[in-house]
């Protein structure tokens, strides 16, 4: 097993997914010779040639649009965003067409596809406003989507490889944050994590923190602390956002009875507030405390200046100071 | 293209029976859109959106595949293209009673979002033009597997104001792909004529745009049409890439069931318009080419409505959908 | 006062703002000659002409877009998309432009627009899949929107003036079913409902119902039927969806202890979501039971069929049903 | 068009003044562009985007308008386009410096997305050619007005795939809006060549599609810009609507900061391309002229770059956002 990064991960699934089954095509901006802006794609172009990887036109419900209609027609297309902050041209696309194909034909068609976007900023990607946006509440409030944000480069590797073979619409987001910035031992073979399956990042028996995507790693990071204190954290990695795993939710909140939920993107009618009336709704009788919730603030996205940035990102401080709120409860 | 006297048959390529078969589709088709505008008046289907005025177009391209082997993403003004394409009035009666049986969909969408795989119909939704880009997409896939097989996409002169099809366009002649964007102009989008639609006067003036052949076709003319198809579709097969085809159109009824164009339309533009009847006039031109005897146009006629009530039978006594298969096909299941 | 329909009083809201404010234009598809498709703007054209009174071409980016740039010169558009299903193709204008401009420039520009919009469906609506859709959650998820759902025509009129006279874009979303179906005295004159206040639409003390749309009327009849029972069920219509009065749904929360939150919108990552999250947090103390939610079930939109749409709709039954069981709790 | 040698002052109605003025302002645009990579390389500005090779055109655009009376809606490319229209050195860098004072969005954005009221640039975010429809409204709003104001907004050549530039100029010309579409083609969309982004040679090409006037010029000629931008502007005003006005440029550098174009290019390529500085070419013209004198255009250098030195001085000393500002300016406060 090699140390890779996240981003290797997604190429290397990629790539053995496309050596594997020919039906397997790239298509976005730049992700031919230029391999990607984030280096996903690198080197397929190369090896595949470019009936298989696609330079697109800067046009990203096109690019959506006719995955559809490659996945309509027997292809799996591994369709490209450069950001997900330029996934609503493709909105329509997604929600309308992709998402209700299956059930709008009474299952005569289906759309087997995957989106593919970074996602995310904070304090040191230097995004702004519309390179660091998480969107991903609109695509999880979507029946007939699946929506995926893998948080190590294991989960990467293995989900992205279970969204190529998954027979309906997958949105896959991407931290940005995360890309290059934690290697680890991935198996080089082929392996599937399960789509909508959740992971305990940190076993804890005192309070619960649920969250997804590179907030995983900020939350383990503050239940570390709180452990010094013999407070014990459990961190739930969503991993998938829909469909979400209701029973392992469940399951960690009648365990701690207190649940604090977080994630980058912004609070309001965000996926956290599912997970909240989730626990709110099904561990009623289990629950010590409140359901609380921590998130994107009332701001359209992260601000480029870095004294902005740092009020709308979250970090371990921020989460540490909620959990011990919630633990002092 | 019009069918000399001399040599009627041979016009196009066509045989008699060809444009025997032409001519019953047509009427076909028009008598089921008639059929489910009754229905819709009698209370019976909620919802009816009618392609009259706009059968020559749709013969005239289905004629030029090859049914069961090329593809199909339509818009819901092609119940006539559907029928050439395989599709049986049975199929569009089960889906205007909203029938279990509907193929299209089994009674989930509304009347007039035709589909069917076993027809290489591809399933649409209401949005306009979002099907350019799927058929874009499907032309992809033909080009990639090596297969000469066409993908003709249909959409209203409104939704060429649309982004996804420019987008869709912009990409099929990019990489000179097996699709045909098949435009029936009838003048208008709902109420919006289409002087507020495009400052031009044909949607075909938009081909060099792309870099795309164009052309725009008199769609009251099936025999034209044909033709123009014919050479799209030669084209396409051939790898020399997309083509732009506009059909002008009437559109003898209102938009749908929920319209009323006299409230918008002038009383001469409407009767100037009935003077197209493209049904009609193919009817004439067969007859004056001896293709129709006397009496065939009528027993044509005849075969068409016996089909329909036939159909129309099995549509009246089938059942709407089980409530408990309202949740299923969301996600594949199994 | 005339006894007038809720699209009545859009209409009427619409004519008096333009009578007062040259400033105030309307563009859509079909909003000239025609009226609108259901007749929202009907003699408008006749009346302030074609400069003021605009039939766009078949395009919602454009629609909105060309709006945010009237906005922005000064003017103060309202648009008019067809129905709320096909305003995806606008949702880059709509939550990349319009919702962060003010943010996004420092508070140097703004954006007062208005998008309304036809949503909701059921039985007797036969819209279907694309004629039916309620897509609130994913405006109410976005920070510099705000989106207003009236319930009666009363509201209709007072909520849509005050949204034109908002300086920020306002979403603004009228259900299909209660058009022409309920009458209601309207006073003549200009009257402005604030947007973020709910209403309280019955009063009760032993369970809170919190909705808004046609919704509040479904859960009136059922608050009516319990109320023969001697339960007394508070009814709380929303008005505006983002931003959300937090206060009163605190209130009701308290003073009840038990919550049921419903709308016809899909249920998973919706508007109820995050009410029942707010009262999961704020009320832990207070309440008597679990937070309930009620709404669209896990698939794509409304069905034609009947016997389909009525799984998927909620109406007086299941409310009254799910009502009853909070009250057993 | 070229000055001729005999009456250079003359040519485009503009007087010698002008002329050194435009020469002026392209080096003032070139040198803080570049001063701005150099604050790049140094890691003080997190991301620089170079408008280097597109001078030329957006000096000949802007000085077509009426300064503080047109209006502008530019895209990221345009820093030399935003500095003719009233904007100041000190204005770019502090936003690349991420400064409370940057007047385009309180460091907000990251740099390069330019607006100011005050000079009517309107605010601009990322999302490509969403702002040709801001421009279409505005433009609206002076018709609607009886205002003579004209609104440029500008893209690049890959802007033109999306779905908004193509519902943006059909609206356009339909109601004869006085707007003009400067389309800068430096044949790249990031990595994508120009043969992967359309199937037409130029994008002008596409007018027609329209119904609206186009032209294709060449960007490296700063006169020839200004007089083709001049008809349009002068067109617009008078009511004759909008027109579509493609300048093929150079990209002399990578995309961005996150972008190196030597993976992509070949070194012949963008040795050749070197070879077309239009900064370079209008000195060698004017010179050539005798507009510029001996020692002219060093001194223009030299009181640019004192303007950008006294400029960085000031946003090297100034603060960045307080925190507090953060959720400020979401809604209109107050
Ligand atoms: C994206 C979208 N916007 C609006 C509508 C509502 N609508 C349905 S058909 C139609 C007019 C279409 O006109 P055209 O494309 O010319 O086709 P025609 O109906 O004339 O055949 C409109 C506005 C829709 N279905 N989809
Ligand atoms: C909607 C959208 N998609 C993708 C991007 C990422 N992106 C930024 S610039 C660019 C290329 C633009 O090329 P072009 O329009 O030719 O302008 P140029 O940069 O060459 O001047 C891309 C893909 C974006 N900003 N917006
Ligand atoms: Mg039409
Ligand atoms: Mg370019």
């Amino acid at each position: 097993m090699a140390q890779i990064t996240y981003v290797e991960a997604i190429r290397s699934a990629l790539e053995q997914e496309m050596r594997r089954d020919d039906r397997v095509l790239v298509m976005g901006e730049d992700v031919g010779p230029k391999g990607g802006v984030f280096g996903a794609t690198a080197g397929l172009f190369q090896q595949f040639g470019e009936d298989r990887v696609i330079d697109t036109p800067l046009a990203e419900a096109a690019i959506v649009g006719v995955s559809i209609g490659c996945a309509l027609a027997g292809l799996l297309p591994v369709a490209e965003i450069q950001f997900l902050d330029f996934i609503p041209p493709a909105m329509d696309q997604i929600i309308n067409e992709a998402a209700k194909i299956r059930y709008r034909s009474n299952g005569d068609w289906g759309c087997p596809m995957v989106i593919r976007a970074p996602c995310g900023g904070g304090v040191h990607v230097h995004g702004a406003l519309y390179h660091s946006q998480s969107l991903e509440a609109l695509f999880a409030h979507v029946p007939g989507l699946k929506v995926v944000i893998p948080s190590t480069p294991t989960d990467a590797k293995g989900l992205l490889l279970s969204a190529i073979r998954d027979p309906d619409p997958v949105c896959f987001f991407e931290h940005k944050a995360l890309y290059r910035s934690l290697k680890e031992e991935v198996p080089e073979e082929e392996y599937l994590v399960p789509i909508g399956q959740s992971r305990v990042a940190r076993a804890g028996a005192d309070l619960s923190c649920i969250t997804y995507g590179a907030t995983v790693h900020e939350a383990v990071a503050a239940a570390d602390r709180l452990a010094r204190d013999g407070i014990e954290v459990e961190v739930l990695d969503l991993r998938t956002v829909r469909p979400l795993d209701r029973e392992s939710i469940v399951a960690t909140a009648r365990k701690t009875g207190k649940v604090l939920v977080c994630h980058e993107a912004n609070l309001a009618v965000g996926v956290g507030a599912e997970v909240a009336a989730i626990v709110a709704e099904e561990c009623f009788q289990q629950l010590d405390g409140p359901v609380m919730r921590l998130g994107g603030p009332e701001v359209p996205a992260i601000p480029f200046a870095e004294s902005l940035a740092e009020v709308y990102c979250l970090g371990p401080d921020k989460i540490e100071a909620k959990l011990r709120q919630l633990a002092a409860y | 293209m019009a069918i000399s006297e001399s040599a009627p048959a041979a016009a196009a390529g066509l045989s008699q029976d060809q444009l025997r078969s032409m001519y019953r589709d047509m009427v076909l088709g028009r008598l089921l859109d008639e059929r489910i505008l009754v229905l819709n008046r009698q209370g019976r289907a909620p919802f009816a959106i009618s392609g009259q005025g706009h059968e020559a177009a749709q013969v005239g391209v289905g004629y030029a595949l090859r049914r069961d082997y090329d593809w199909l993403v339509p818009y819901y003004r092609d119940l006539t293209l559907v029928l050439v394409m395989g599709t049986e009035p049975r199929d569009h009666l089960m889906a205007s009673l909203g029938r279990a049986a509907d193929p299209n969909s089994g009674a989930r969408q509304m009347p007039g979002h035709y589909g069917s795989r076993a027809h290489s119909i591809v399933t649409t939704g209401s949005p306009v033009a979002t099907q350019i880009l799927h058929a874009v997409g499907i032309a992809h896939s033909f080009k990639y597997r090596g297969e000469d097989k066409v993908v003709v996409t249909s959409v209203g002169e409104g939704g060429t104001s649309e982004g996804d099809w420019h987008e869709g366009l912009n990409w099929a002649a990019i990489h000179k792909l097996p699709v045909i964007f098949l435009v029936e102009n009838n003048a208008f989008a709902i109420s919006v004529p289409q002087s507020r639609q495009m400052a031009v006067a044909h949607v075909a003036d938009r081909g060099p745009a792309y870099g795309m052949p164009a052309q725009t076709v008199d769609g009251g003319d099936c025999l034209a049409v044909y033709e123009a198809a014919k050479v799209a579709v030669e084209r396409a097969r051939s790898g020399g890439g997309p083509t732009l085809l506009e059909a002008v159109c009437v559109r003898l009824q209102s938009h749908s069931s929920d319209d009323d164009q006299r409230r918008y339309r002038s009383p001469d533009d409407l009767a100037e318009m009935r003077r197209h009847d493209p049904v009609e006039r193919f009817r004439a031109e067969l007859e004056g080419a001896g293709v129709l005897a006397e009496g065939d146009a009528d027993s044509i006629r005849q075969e068409c409505q016996r089909v329909i009530e036939v159909a129309q039978e099995e549509a009246d006594a089938a059942p709407p959908p089980s409530s408990s298969t309202a949740l299923q096909h969301v996600y594949q299941e199994g």
